[in-house]
């Protein structure tokens, strides 16, 4: 019925990027470092050779070399490395979404969810991390604890629902 | 289930959300003891509305201000609570 | 009061059963009373049954507001044992259980108490030195407990999963022998009908609106059937403690919750006693009917609506399912949801309040039934002397604020995460 | 010919068994239609007297035809075979009777039933409890329905979620109907059907108007608009805010399912729900209306249209409404001979052609073991027989208002219907179709026996059982369910109950209403378990979780230790070594050597910023902004009450940079009071709290050789007791956090998680070299009781304070930290508080963990012993215990008593430091 590959992404370098001040100042600065805008909560910029997605009112998930940013900070935040902690799983084929209302109560199927946007909610107990990578992909960002139980229940239900 | 419309991320299930506490029961740690303890302690756990401390502990992790009815589970106002940068 | 007994039905083999007497009266409220008991349930119903027949106090109102054994004495899943750690605990809780055993010959009543056995099932060798901490603290105040190993607990339950590499292995169990379950209405009407026999007034469809105060103390209700006056009055209305508690202008160490149940569908024996596992969160018996009676967490947030979450019981029942699989082609016959009383420290409140003749007994968040006899025996005491018992002086209301709280999940004043 | 009958067509190609015989249906039979046509009348026994039951319902009503179906671990019980659809290889059988169907031991609790009435249990088998055990032994065996299964389930069930403008429950024609205005309106739609069939009534009535291909046109068109139509699926909860428990059947009971699952259940959230959910026929009561052979008008109207079944030759057809004439028009198109019409009314416009009786009722049904062969009636007051083999009956309607009220809508009561109907609702949801407007079908009274008239079929609850509840005073209708058990029964009470509050409307002077309705919950009809627990159930719902390092420590064969959801090494024994022979040689090497530990599961956190101390200090009940950068300390972390909630240690790596480490089982419980403190009490701070438990994975080195190890490793010499420094292992940037657990000088290493395999093949490989190993959790245990280190959840059970293990000394004495207010309690520093010392064996035998300290035998209980074991390097068992007043009473002797496991001894209360009390061990 359904197509999805899952794959277990290499590990890579994250961080998490914390606002506690002067917002609009870092904001300001990233535009000028980047030029691009510091994305809203659920959605995700891709510049410089970093990927930058908002789960948080004040926190972005950095994919990448973050150096960089620690100028676009200054006093008004920090970064803290945080990518031992998160097994990156892809999520690829036109059953992804499919895939991702097994197990949880998440609205995977919402125009609002397009490519580009992010999502934070529980799949099979497990709080994941969405990110649409494109039509045909999205990356998880799982607890690395769970990770292996998680991509083993992905398959699982993979194969049923494509059965 | 209840749907609760995040202030931050949309309308979510209710699973992605923890309750924690009333908002007469937020103790600031520099308050008198006699004061924390009452508020602590005594609740005024009304049969009808109440406004509740709730976070989207497995979503954005913020935290939110619920005004909901206890009895006809009704959710009449979702505010946020806390640093909201660029919000 | 025509009096219960199998020639009894034999002779209404004859006469179509026409001979036997409502089961209580049907009374108008008086205009006061000696001792008011504010809720219908089942303590409030012993309560007054032990009034009446410990203490002589007969002049005795129950008042309840719909019907009684309505509230949570009909909704629980209908445990009786008293194996807690704590001594404040088990001491209250095996006096009751003292009294289970001759309930049903006390009131006439067969309460169908059946000491099936209760078990707590151990995963480990750590849950195990737990579970015995557990029953070396009952054994040393006379409790029995015994400690069953992994082949004990297959020859008293044979379906739960004994498989090494279950998820939750089984390594043994501390066990309650003389612990079960009871028939949870017949607890309700048995009392009631033997308090009714000693005089006190049931009194359904009478809800409490207001308290008559004089100074400092109370000194009546308003009710949707008129004022009542009484010398004293007791609160026994367990998730609606608040609500009842805040008329008189109280704020309580209590919230309300909603706790689920769930009933399958009948089936020939296949659990034989109650089994529990606090790894787990979840517990199972079945009943005479042969249905399996299982209950899990309860919904972690203020409620008072008996309408449970739905994943709340799959996620129980998943667990159930884990430690028993022969649960899963059985079917979900009805799921139900109660108020549950959270106190502060898990433990109940039984005594005075900072209102003169008021009194209070609440709080027993999700372990009330079992507490039945000893809950009524003692607030009787309290209700009949003005002061509390021994076995219930240290469920205090103070003991919130003096710090001597009774707290046996060692949780904290959170009610939500207990 | 008598009785129920098809005659073939040649689709008679799917075979089944019933009890054992083979029988053969149709493509489309329902087990319940298949046994109809074969001519089975006889199909289960009742639940309390045994009585003999046939089919009653064509559907989910069904009280009575209760059959186990497959095998093993897919046997499912309680099977109604209305609601199964006959598969190739069906083994069916019937249940609650022995030594067979025809010839049931219990039917003897028939002949009993004037001494056994509703509630009869209540009044008898008084004496001990135990005496009761026995009887209720017996009653249990007697009582239940199916056999219980004994095996494991080997089918899969998957939980989908499922978000629609309108979810539409029924496919009648008015849900159809419904389905279809909404997707054309451009709603996502969402239309389940509980039958293998979509069209409700339209299967059995066709309506004209509509015309034939309607259904077929409307599916298609539905199909075109992108709405998801699923069969074979019901409606099963209405919870809060719309969302809707379906419970879809991908194969049929007792089946092994061709592909995938066996059932899904969709947790939807629905905008709106469209209620399309019909009516329920009602039976009639009177003396043995439960014979096979009595069956409801619809039924058997269901079995002559849509399965070609034709329930009986000679039909009397008892009814109070006009629809039961329909059923009289479809009997005879298939030549069957309607012997009468038994109508209550007095009068109605009912049409030409068939033998009408008003005012005319059923008295009794006669007839044998598994056929009807006659029906007595009261015909204008004169008592009338009729040879008859069917007996269809119809009592009225009641409207399917279950998801509606359990959506908490109000019932209206329809008086001419007799019958509640949806009223008002605060949820988005609407009634359509029949079941807002039932047929009117007046109130009748009875003319049987009241004791051998049912009410509730399953659990056999007669109008007397009615009669008598009211009699003794239970007179709630909440009572009346729970003392006569009606509606109790897998039927849910969905024929009977309102049949009941009519009898008490009828003999007690108050209206339905009055007599009150009981509450529906959910589920509409009875759930599979398997689904209900989903996927989740292999696994207890719980994930075991995976440390970092989890492969290297398996390659060396360690014993696995549950500590919450995650597996940690326990002891790493050699072959034919005991555990504890394993955790002892594991805690000598540490205090000899050196010793390699897994402590990645602790919680950990990063807290940056120039307010990072600011917080802290107030998540932590010590000082922390004193801390120099490049050392750390131990803390402890309080509830709002007071109480100690964790532990851990506080390092300063960078000025404004933070590492909070708290206990392993604490650690989600730390994350959320952090981000409450940080988010909701101190929003305004310039703190940043990152949660790196998993970020980073943890190794211990401990013993007299680790900073040698440290030192080769790094190339730079060791921190100093409590210094933490970044450092380079293997290649592997680390924080070096010199910390002891184990009262020996001792590191924890830090890395991130994902590179740490390098430093723990160099680490394991220097301890080795050290003539040290590996630990686990026996002999971390080990070594910190000997220390006298507290630990969450042992000592620090949820139930003590600072004071209580002793650390109120460490308090920051400038408050202001969470539980500052709450330890200003009294009680918390009273005399008799349990308070933390030493206990060691007089004898030097074992000590119970977990044995109670009292001064002799039967003396009562002083304290107990929250954790033991032995002194490592010497011999003799020591402990940790919580004694009322312990500090106070060193010295003093007691009982270490444990009655479960038959282990006392006798103990002297000492000093918790049992090892190196001066800390001498932590230097160089």
């Amino acid at each position: 019925m359904t197509d999805v590959a899952i794959t277990t992404l290499p590990p890579a370098p994250l961080h998490a990027f914390e606002i506690w001040s002067d917002p609009h100042g870092v904001a300001g600065r990233f535009a000028a470092a980047f030029g691009a805008d510091l994305p809203a909560l659920g959605t995700s910029v891709q510049a410089g050779g970093l990927t930058l997605i908002r789960y948080e009112p004040t926190v972005w998930l950095v994919e990448g070399d973050a150096s960089t940013l620690a100028a676009v900070l200054g006093d008004d935040g920090a970064l803290t490395a945080i990518g031992g902690g998160l097994v990156r799983v892809r999520l690829s084929g036109s059953g992804w979404r499919e895939l991702l209302s097994y197990g949880g109560q998440f609205d995977a199927f919402a125009p609002t969810f397009a490519p580009g946007s992010s999502a934070a909610t529980v799949i099979d107990h497990v709080g994941v991390r969405l990110w649409v990578e494109n039509a045909d992909s999205c990356v998880a960002y799982v607890p690395a604890s769970f990770g292996a139980a998680l991509v083993h229940f992905w398959h699982e239900m993979a194969a049923l629902v494509r059965a | 289930m209840y749907q609760i419309d995040c202030p931050h991320c949309g309308p979510r299930a209710q699973s992605e959300f923890t309750f924690d506490r009333p908002v007469e029961a937020i103790v600031p740690p520099d308050a008198a003891a006699a004061d924390a303890l009452q508020a602590l302690y005594t609740r005024t756990n009304p049969m009808g509305v109440d406004d509740e401390v709730w976070r989207h502990t497995y979503g954005c992790r913020a935290w939110l201000v619920l005004t909901r009815d206890r009895v006809s589970h009704a959710i009449d106002a979702v505010r946020a609570l806390g640093p909201e940068a660029l919000s | 009061m025509s009096r219960y007994s199998a020639l009894g039905l034999l002779r209404g083999a004859f006469n179509g059963q026409k001979h036997w007497q409502p089961a209580w009266r049907d009374p108008e409220p008086r205009k006061s009373y000696d001792v008011i008991v504010i809720g219908g349930g089942g303590h409030g119903l012993a309560t007054a049954y032990y009034l009446a027949s410990v203490h002589g106090v007969r002049n005795v109102a129950v008042l309840e507001k719909g019907w009684i054994g309505g509230g949570n004495t009909g909704r629980n899943t209908t445990l009786v044992r008293s194996n807690y750690r704590q001594p404040q605990l088990h001491n209250l809780f095996e006096f009751g259980l003292k009294l289970w055993h001759g309930l049903s010959d006390e009131l006439n009543y067969n309460v169908m108490f059946s000491p099936r056995g209760a078990m707590f099932l151990g995963h480990s060798d750590a849950d195990m030195a737990k579970l015995a901490e557990l029953g070396d603290a009952m054994r040393c105040d006379g409790i029995d407990a015994d400690l069953l190993t992994r082949d004990q607990v297959e020859k008293v339950e044979p379906l739960l999963d004994f498989s090494r590499n279950a998820r939750f292995p089984i390594e043994g169990a501390v066990i309650q022998w003389r612990a079960g379950t009871a028939r949870h209405d017949a607890v309700a009407w048995g009392y009631a009908r033997a308090a009714d026999a000693l005089g006190v007034d049931i009194i359904q469809k009478c809800e409490v609106t207001g308290f008559v105060r004089d100074g400092d103390a109370v000194i009546g209700v308003e009710t949707t059937r008129g004022r009542i006056l009484a010398a004293r009055t007791g609160i026994c209305v367990a998730g609606h403690s608040g609500h009842v508690a805040g008329l008189a202008g109280l704020r309580l160490p209590i919230e309300s919750q909603t706790l689920q149940a769930v009933v399958t569908e009948g089936v020939k024996p296949m659990v034989q006693s109650v089994i529990m596992s606090n790894s787990l969160h979840c517990y199972i018996s079945q009943s005479d009917k042969g249905g399996v009676v299982m209950g899990g967490d309860p919904d972690n947030w203020p409620s008072y609506a008996r309408r449970g979450q739905p994943t709340v019981v799959e996620h129980a029942i998943a667990q159930a399912i884990g430690l028993m699989p022969a649960l899963s082609r059985l079917r979900m016959l009805r799921t139900w949801s109660g108020v549950t009383d959270m106190s502060f420290d898990g433990a109940p409140i039984i005594g005075p309040t900072p209102i003169d003749n008021l009194f209070l007994n609440g709080g027993w968040c999700y372990g009330g039934f079992k507490a039945t006899p000893a809950s009524g025996w003692t607030y009787a005491h309290t209700l009949a002397t003005g002061t509390p018992h021994a076995l219930n002086a240290p469920f205090s209301l103070e003991r919130f604020m003096t710090g001597a709280t009774i707290d046996e999940t060692g949780v904290g004043p959170m009610p939500n995460h207990r | 010919m008598s009785g129920p009958s098809r005659a073939p067509d040649g689709r008679e190609n799917i075979r089944f068994t019933f009890d054992g015989k083979e029988y053969l249906a149709r493509p489309g039979d329902t087990l319940a239609a298949a046994l109809l046509a074969n001519g089975v009348g006889l199909v289960a026994r009742s639940f309390k007297y045994h009585r003999p039951r046939g089919i009653m319902a064509a559907g989910v009503e069904e009280p009575n035809a209760l059959v186990t179906v497959g095998l093993g671990g897919r046997a499912e019980p309680n099977t109604r075979a209305t609601d199964v659809f006959v598969h190739d290889g069906l083994i069916a059988r019937s249940q609650n009777r022995w030594p067979s169907l025809s010839s049931d031991a219990g039917a003897v609790f028939g002949l009993a039933a004037k001494a056994l009435p509703a509630g009869f249990y209540y009044k008898t088998f008084f004496g001990p409890a135990k005496l009761w055990l026995k009887y209720e032994a017996l009653i249990r065996r007697a009582a239940g329905m199916g056999d219980a299964p004994t095996k494991a389930d080997p089918d899969s069930f998957a939980q989908r979620s499922a978000f629609c403008d309108t979810l539409v429950v029924g496919s009648g024609p008015a849900g159809l109907q419904a389905a279809l205005t909404a997707a054309e309106a451009g709603d996502s739609v969402i239309l389940v059907e509980q039958d293998a069939a979509l069209g409700g009534s339209l299967l059995v009535d066709p309506d004209p108007a509509l015309g034939a291909d309607w259904i077929a046109q409307t599916i298609a068109r539905l199909r075109e608009l992108g709405a998801r139509i699923l069969l074979r699926t019901t409606a099963a909860g209405y919870w809060d805010h719309n969302f809707v428990t379906l419970a879809e059947r991908l194969a049929e009971p007792g089946a092994v399912p061709s592909h995938g699952f066996a059932q899904r259940l969709w947790h939807v959230r629905a905008g709106r729900v469209v209620l399309a959910t019909g009516v329920i026929e009602r039976p009639v009561p009177f003396t043995a209306n439960d014979r096979p052979g009595v069956m409801l008008s619809r039924a058997v109207r269901a079995y002559v249209r849509r399965f070609g079944v034709v329930p009986g030759q000679r039909v009397v057809i008892a009814t109070n409404n006009d629809d039961a004439y329909l059923t009289a028009q479809a009997l005879r198109e298939v030549g069957a001979e309607v012997v009468a019409i038994l109508d209550a009314r007095t009068q109605a416009d009912v049409p030409a052609g068939f033998p009408v009786h008003f005012d005319a009722r059923p008295v009794a049904a006669v007839g044998t073991l598994h056929h009807l062969t006659g029906v007595t009636a009261l015909v204008g007051g004169r008592t009338v027989a009729f040879k008859a083999d069917l007996l269809a009956v119809s009592g009225g309607f009641t409207p399917v208002v279950h998801l509606h009220s359990q959506a908490g809508g109000k019932l209206d009561w329809n008086e001419a219907a007799q019958a509640f109907v949806p009223g008002a609702i605060a949820q988005v949801c609407t009634s359509v179709g029949e079941v807002i407007a039932p047929l009117p079908a007046p109130a009748v009274v009875p003319a049987g026996s009241p004791k051998k008239s049912f009410v509730d079929f399953q659990n056999d609850v007669s109008l007397a059982d009615i009669d008598l509840a009211w009699q003794e005073g239970y007179r709630s209708v909440e009572h009346m369910k729970r003392y006569t058990t009606l509606g109790m029964a897998t039927d849910q009470g969905k024929l009977g109950n309102l049949v009941a509050l009519q009898r008490v409307a009828q003999e007690q002077g108050v209206t339905v209403p009055q007599a009150g309705l009981t509450t529906f919950r959910p589920p509409y009809t009875p759930v599979t378990m398997g689904l209900l627990g989903g996927p989740g159930a292999r696994n207890a719902g719980a994930h075991v979780r995976r440390i970092a390092l989890h492969d290297r420590h398996d390659a060396l064969g360690p014993t696995w230790q549950p500590a919450g959801y995650w597996f940690r090494p326990r002891a790493y024994p050699q072959p034919g070594e005991t555990l504890g022979a394993a955790a002892l040689r594991e805690a000598r090497a540490v205090r000899g050597a050196a010793g390699l530990c897994d402590v990645s599961t602790l919680g950990k956190f990063e807290v940056s910023g120039p307010d990072a101390a600011a917080l802290l200090e107030i998540a932590c009940a010590t000082r922390v902004a004193n801390l120099k950068p490049g050392r750390g300390r131990y803390t402890v972390m309080l509830r709002e009450d007071g109480l100690l909630m964790d532990d851990g240690t506080v390092w300063r790596l960078g000025d404004n940079r933070y590492l909070l480490t708290s206990s392993t089982g604490g650690a989600d419980r730390m994350a959320q009071h952090l981000s409450y403190i940080r988010q909701v009490l101190r929003p305004q701070m310039r703190v940043s709290v990152v949660n790196v438990q998993e970020h980073y994975a943890g190794l211990a080195l401990a013993g007299p050789r680790s900073s040698g190890i440290i030192a080769a490793l790094t190339g730079a010499s060791a921190p100093a007791h409590m210094g933490v420094v970044a450092a380079v292992i293997a290649g592997v940037p680390v924080w070096v956090l010199a910390a002891s657990y184990s009262g020996e000088r001792a590191f924890e290493i830090h890395g991130e998680a994902t590179a740490m395999g390098p430093v723990w093949d160099a680490l394991l490989a220097a301890v080795k070299a050290a003539g040290g190993s590996t630990y686990g959790l026996d002999a971390m245990d080990l070594l910190r009781i000997e220390k006298g280190h507290v630990v969450i959840g042992a000592e620090a059970d949820g139930r003590r304070g600072p004071y209580d293990l002793g650390l109120h000394k460490m308090l920051n004495p400038a408050g202001g930290f969470v539980g500052a207010a709450g330890l200003t309690r009294p009680a918390l520093t009273a005399a008799g508080r349990h308070r933390l010392v030493g206990v060691e064996a007089i004898d030097g035998a074992p000590i119970a963990e977990g044995a109670m300290l009292v001064a002799r035998e039967g003396a009562k209980v002083e304290g107990h012993v929250t954790a033991a074991g032995r002194h490592v390097l010497g011999e003799g068992g020591i402990a940790l215990a919580l004694l009322a007043d312990g500090p106070d009473r060193l010295g003093a002797e007691f009982l270490a008593t444990s009655p479960t496991r038959g282990m006392h001894t006798r103990v002297r209360v000492v000093s918790p430091h049992f090892y190196d009390p001066a800390g001498e061990r932590y230097r160089d």
